[in-house]
């Protein structure tokens, strides 16, 4: 083969990339990715317990994660088997379970506080990531049952530990008809 | 006209790539289990692969020939093709990138589905013009996304099945694309290349 | 005047009321005690406002509420309440708080019983608010209070009452009965409900194949000279007798997925309900007692028997002589919806239209059923009321695919049965929609907690970053002031 | 007193899929009867070896995978497919194929999808396509039927069929009594250039009474549909759907055409259309679910049907036809969800 057609072929296929390079790049600098829409889907799906178990500061900060691929789908022991499956299908992954290297799923459960041994100290509010204590300091504090997401982190600021987690009021009205026995 | 027509038709039922040929397998496995991501999936070939049959026979025509250097046409075709996969790439993540996550690896996999080389190539041993070029491409295309899109929704009824355990997934998906081609092959000798 | 069916499908089925049907209402004595639930049947609890070993007379308020679903409960029997606890009840669930009355032979009838002096003089919302009162509640199964249904179809501009009384669920009868011997009545509570509904038009809808009951609301009607109450005689035709398939064929208008009957101009009362309405007018009496059809196999004498609220099933079964051969379920209502029970010392409730006493005869083909996979026959859409695909929404339910589910509309689903009945796979498909709905509605409230939680967990997040910007401009302008704060000691002890 | 509870409702029709299955058999006895008299006793041999194999491919099938085989035996449905199957192959076909055939589709049409009711595609005409593909010279050898003039009479086919079955040499004793359908010989004429009222007047085609075997055979399927569909068991939609698929397009070509196309009586009652139309098309579990769904699923099969005889390789199309109508399924199904009450259209 003679050399003048292989420097005309390396120069065809460079001049090629080249131009294809330079049209991507500039396309890419142009086109801006939409981060957020995927994140928010998939925060949708998680039970917003805030309760930082996947060591993420919250749930949208884990969904984030997700999207970018930096965290597994696995992370979230409050949502448990359901919320793994549902992100599966989201995200079109295998289902798994969840890792219990984050915790253990319990079912659904409400922080109360014991009011008699309660001391007012307030310590407990600001831990709360919805809210859902009120009190104020020297006064009786008590949980709002509806808003309380069972996260758990009231538990270790409490001096006099007089908040338990109580098994969550069904939310549900339908219940199951009776089987055959 | 007609001539057209018959192309479009060949390429896309009767010679289906996928059920035909059986090029695109991987594809048309790895992207079948929601009928979303197939549908994205299905999109985005059909646009590679119109898009890279009118380039690849531009570059074929107005450089390639002209120069002499028609051997390059594998290498150059699978830039281009590369090219135009990686330009899809930015698109979906921009417009949707739920379909980013669910296509995965898949999209830029795209570049390596044999079949849009293989249109790319069989454009110019036929040597289509560039009409035809495009309808091929995007006939292929076509007949690409509706194999997936069936075989997807196949499967998502297969996914709700009581199918034996040693079946499950993979296998019986490879079974179920088999008894697709049993079914494409009645379509054999339909006259139409 | 005869209309035809205008909802999707449906079957005749058999309809089993001869049994029941050829006697009078039978008065049923005042039982010793009476075990009155105090959710009547839809699941909402009214509050007990008597104690135990309080005296309560005949027609005494025993539990009031402030809650649209529930229903005032009122004593129908003089005498000692001995026991407020959960028991055994034929409700959702199985349980119920019970205030139980043991009569003491006085027939003290409460001060508040009093006739209705001129019902016609008394605006729609004090009707509304003394139906209420009554404790009125739907007669037809729901057991729905009339006064919540009444207030929102004045809302919404309803401006047709159509009364039901076809009754097309087998075995049942309790309707017709009341309608042959009291249908005045049904007329007169027609008109004071259509009053406090502020309808303009009353249809009262009666099955092809209740000729008595036609023949005597139409004279009823007659003596009415009121052109705005007719009568619509709609096919025997299973569930013609659901609520919104009743609307429709009779109003020609679908109620909208996931609304009222309002929605739609209509509001839907039963004829039993109008009768009870038509009673407390003219006697001042609240709900103390209901038409219930005795009937099946496993029962004596079958028949229609007028009884107390709160009366033991096992009261009512022996006042229809007894149990006969070998009963397998207690069914309350009829054979297509009707609740099984697990024993007969429960109350009746408000809601509670039949007592089906059902032995092998009765329920064989059920029981011996023998469950297949479905083959996609299609029988069971051909027969939904509905136009549901029972077949793609049963292999939804099976991989809990909640928005395929919702889209194939589980939730427009109304449990009538008909879908079980003709499968030739036998499958309980109605069962396995009601486990769907429970499923699918904790998983939508669980959603909508996590919303609630997001919204307050942002909430929270600004305003500690709001807090965070002042605190940290208020620290610079006083660092600007003076180069070093007091510090605080507490600081490093940690 | 006490009872048990169970939920409602508390009754059923009690009208079960082993009733079904059967009232589908017996709908098929006319077809028989005609198939048995015209081409010999050669479809009887295939049902016998069908239902065997059908029965021990169950029962394996469901032992292996340790479920009750007794129930599936008795609901009758791999029984329906063994007919349907016998029904399609040809009566000279070696046991052994059919036996295979029967096999493949019990095993690989229907238990690795999961049994009865899961199949997305008819898995009789899976034996059938697999067969074909595999066997084209076997499986396109049909007797010529019985004649009126005593040239050929039953009993000859008789010994016919038991040789087939057996697997012998057919080629040189019995050369004059098989051949191709007539569907297959007019394909072959029309591509050797002749004209269709040609062939139609050529007496080994059409004046024989090959043709007219297939057409009383449709006949006979077609009495055998109606009184399914009398009794409710098979719905208007997909014969009448499948029929008008076929048809239409017929119809219309063959009025532009009148010398290549064949006309809509001659596609009706030839080939294996009624029995497609109102026995195999009418599969439940593989066909679609709506009444529209349905539509277009029949319509499908009998437009492909026609596509595949005009233009295709294969005589017959309707097998391949149902296997691709099959595969669209879940997607007609997807599209073609009825309203449902109370909602807007």
């Amino acid at each position: 083969m003679n050399p003048d057609a292989v420097v005309i072929a390396v120069l065809v296929a460079a001049a090629l990339a080249i131009t294809l390079g330079v049209a991507l790049g500039w396309a890419a600098s142009r086109i801006e990715p939409d981060a957020d829409s995927l994140v928010v889907r998939i925060d949708a799906l998680l039970p917003q317990t805030q309760c930082g178990q996947c060591r993420y500061p919250g749930c949208r900060p884990y969904a984030a994660a997700i999207a970018s691929g930096a965290a597994e789908i696995d992370r979230c022991p409050p949502g448990g088997e359901v919320t793994v499956r549902a992100l599966a299908a989201l995200l079109d992954r295998s289902p798994r379970s969840p890792d219990p290297a984050f915790g253990a799923t319990k079912p659904a459960q409400v922080a109360w506080i014991d009011e008699a041994k309660c001391i007012g100290c307030a310590r407990c509010l600001p831990a709360c990531p919805v809210d859902a204590i009120v009190g104020a300091p020297r006064q009786m504090h008590t949980v709002i049952t509806t808003q309380c997401t069972g996260c758990e982190l009231c538990l270790p600021p409490c001096p006099v530990d007089c908040i338990e987690l109580r098994p969550a009021p069904a939310l549900s009205r339908r219940q199951r008809q009776p089987r055959a026995a | 006209m007609t001539e057209l027509l018959l192309l479009a038709l060949g390429a896309s039922l009767v010679n289906n790539f996928v059920l035909s040929n059986f090029l695109g397998l991987c594809p048309f496995i790895g992207v079948s289990r929601r009928f979303e991501a197939a549908a994205g999936m299905a999109l985005a070939t059909l646009f590679v692969l119109t898009l890279a049959s009118g380039l690849s026979f531009t570059l074929w025509h107005w450089v390639l020939v002209p120069l002499g250097l028609e051997y390059l046409r594998t290498l150059v075709f699978i830039l281009l093709i590369a090219g135009v996969v990686q330009f899809t790439e930015i698109m979906v993540r921009a417009t949707s990138p739920l379909l980013h996550q669910l296509l995965g690896i898949f999209l830029p996999l795209i570049t390596t589905n044999c079949a849009v080389l293989g249109v790319a190539l069989l454009n110019v041993n036929r040597q289509h013009g560039l009409l035809e070029s495009l309808v091929f491409g995007a006939s292929a295309g076509a007949g690409f996304g509706l194999a997936l899109l069936l075989f997807t929704a196949l499967r998502e009824r297969l996914d709700t099945a009581d199918v034996p355990h040693a079946f499950r997934g993979a296998p019986v998906a490879l079974v179920t694309a088999g008894l697709m081609a049993l079914a494409f092959m009645g379509f054999s000798g339909l006259g139409v290349r | 005047m005869a209309v035809r069916s205008r909802f999707p499908a449906g079957l005749a089925l058999d309809a089993h009321k001869q049994q029941a049907c050829g006697t009078q209402i039978v008065e049923l004595p005042l039982p010793a005690h009476l075990v009155l639930a105090l959710d009547q049947g839809t699941g909402y609890s009214a509050e007990p406002v008597v104690a135990v070993g309080e005296a309560v007379a005949t027609g005494t308020l025993v539990a009031r509420t402030g809650h649209p679903f529930a229903s005032a409960v009122h004593a129908p029997l003089a005498g000692i309440v001995v026991a407020i606890e959960a028991r055994e009840a034929a409700v959702e669930g199985g349980r119920s708080v019970c205030i139980v009355i043991e009569g003491n032979g006085s027939d003290r009838i409460d001060d508040s019983v009093r006739p209705v002096k001129d019902p016609a003089s008394l605006g729609p919302e004090e009707l509304v608010r003394r139906l209420r009162d009554a404790g009125i509640a739907g007669l037809g199964g729901a057991g729905f209070p009339a006064s919540t249904k009444l207030a929102s179809a004045r809302n919404l501009g309803a401006h047709t009452l159509v009364l039901n009384g076809a009754e097309c669920e087998p075995w049942i009868c309790c309707d017709d009965a009341l309608m042959r011997s009291a249908a005045s009545d049904v007329v007169l509570g027609a008109l004071i409900l259509r009053r406090a509904a502020g309808a303009v038009r009353c249809v009262i809808a009666i099955e092809e194949d209740k000729p008595a009951a036609i023949a005597a609301v139409t004279g009823a009607i007659d003596g009415l000279r009121d052109d705005a109450v007719t009568l619509a005689v709609v096919p025997a035709v299973y569930p013609q007798g659901a609520e919104r398939q009743l609307i429709t064929t009779v109003a020609g208008v679908e109620v909208p997925s996931g609304g009222l009957p309002a929605d739609a101009g209509v509001i839907c009362q039963n004829v039993a309900t109008a009768a009870a309405v038509a009673r407390w007018a003219t006697r001042g009496e609240p709900m103390l007692s209901r038409v219930v059809t005795v009937t099946g196999s496993g029962v004596g004498h079958p028949g229609n028997v007028r009884a107390p609220i709160g009366t033991p099933l096992a009261a009512l079964i022996a006042a229809s002589g007894g149990y006969r051969g070998t009963p397998l379920r207690l069914i309350a209502g009829g054979s297509m919806t009707g609740r099984a029970l697990p024993s007969d010392e429960v109350g009746l409730t408000k809601s509670m239209n039949c007592v089906l006493v059902a032995t092998r005869d009765d329920i064989g083909s059920r029981l011996g059923a023998v469950e297949l996979p479905c083959i996609r026959c299609g029988d069971c859409a051909n027969s939904c009321p509905a136009g549901l695909l029972p077949q793609q929404l049963l292999r939804a339910a099976l991989a809990d695919a909640h928005d395929t589910l919702r889209q194939l509309g589980v939730h427009d689903c109304i449990e009538c049965g008909l879908c079980d009945y003709v499968c030739p796979s036998q499958i309980p498909l109605a069962d396995r929609f009601r486990e769907a709905k429970r499923r699918l509605q904790e998983a939508e409230a669980m959603t909508k907690k996590a919303a609630d939680a997001r919204e307050r967990h942002e909430l929270r997040q600004r305003r500690l970053q709001e807090a965070a910007t002042i605190e940290q401009e208020t620290f610079e302008s006083v660092r600007g002031r003076a180069r070093r704060p007091g510090v605080d000691s507490t600081g490093d002890s940690n | 007193m006490r009872f048990d509870t169970s939920p409602a409702p508390h009754v059923i029709a009690g009208y079960t899929v082993p009733r079904v299955m059967f009232q589908v058999l017996f709908a098929l006895v006319p077809a028989g009867v005609a198939h048995v008299v015209l081409f010999g006793p050669g479809l009887l041999l295939q049902l016998s070896v069908a239902c065997v194999t059908a029965l021990l491919a169950e029962a394996v099938a469901l032992r292996w995978r340790g479920r009750d085989a007794v129930p599936a035996l008795k609901d009758g449905s791999v029984l329906v497919t063994a007919f349907l199957l016998a029904f399609s192959i040809p009566p000279l076909l070696p046991w052994w194929l059919g036996a295979l055939g029967t096999a493949l589709a019990v095993l690989l049409g229907k238990h690795v999808f999961g049994g009865l009711g899961q199949n997305p595609f008819n898995p009789a005409m899976v034996g059938y396509a697999i067969l074909l593909v595999s066997f084209p010279a076997e499986m396109t050898r049909w007797p010529v039927p019985m004649d009126v003039d005593g040239t050929r009479t039953w009993s000859e086919l008789a010994r016919l069929s038991f040789a087939g079955f057996y697997g012998a040499d057919l080629t040189a004793r019995w050369d004059g009594y098989t051949g191709a359908t007539a569907l297959d010989s007019i394909r072959s004429g029309l591509d050797l250039r002749y004209t269709l009222p040609e062939l139609l007047g050529r007496e080994d085609i059409a004046g024989t009474p090959g043709a007219r075997g297939f057409a009383w055979i449709n006949l006979a399927a077609l009495a055998g549909g109606l009184y399914l569909m009398l009794r409710r068991i098979v719905r208007w939609h997909i014969p009448v759907a499948v029929l008008g698929g076929l048809l239409v397009p017929s119809f219309i070509a063959h009025g532009l055409d009148s010398g290549n196309a064949l006309g809509p009586a001659m596609q009706a009652f030839s080939g294996a259309t009624m029995l497609a139309a109102f026995f195999i098309a009418t599969d439940p579990v593989s066909a679609a679910t709506s009444d529209r769904g349905r539509l277009w699923y029949g319509a499908g099969i009998g437009l492909i049907a026609w596509i595949i005889r005009t233009w295709g390789d294969y005589p017959d199309g309707f097998a391949f036809a149902v296997l691709l109508m099959n595969l669209a399924v879940p997607f007609i199904d997807r599209y073609t969800v009825p309203r449902i009450y109370g909602r807007q259209p």
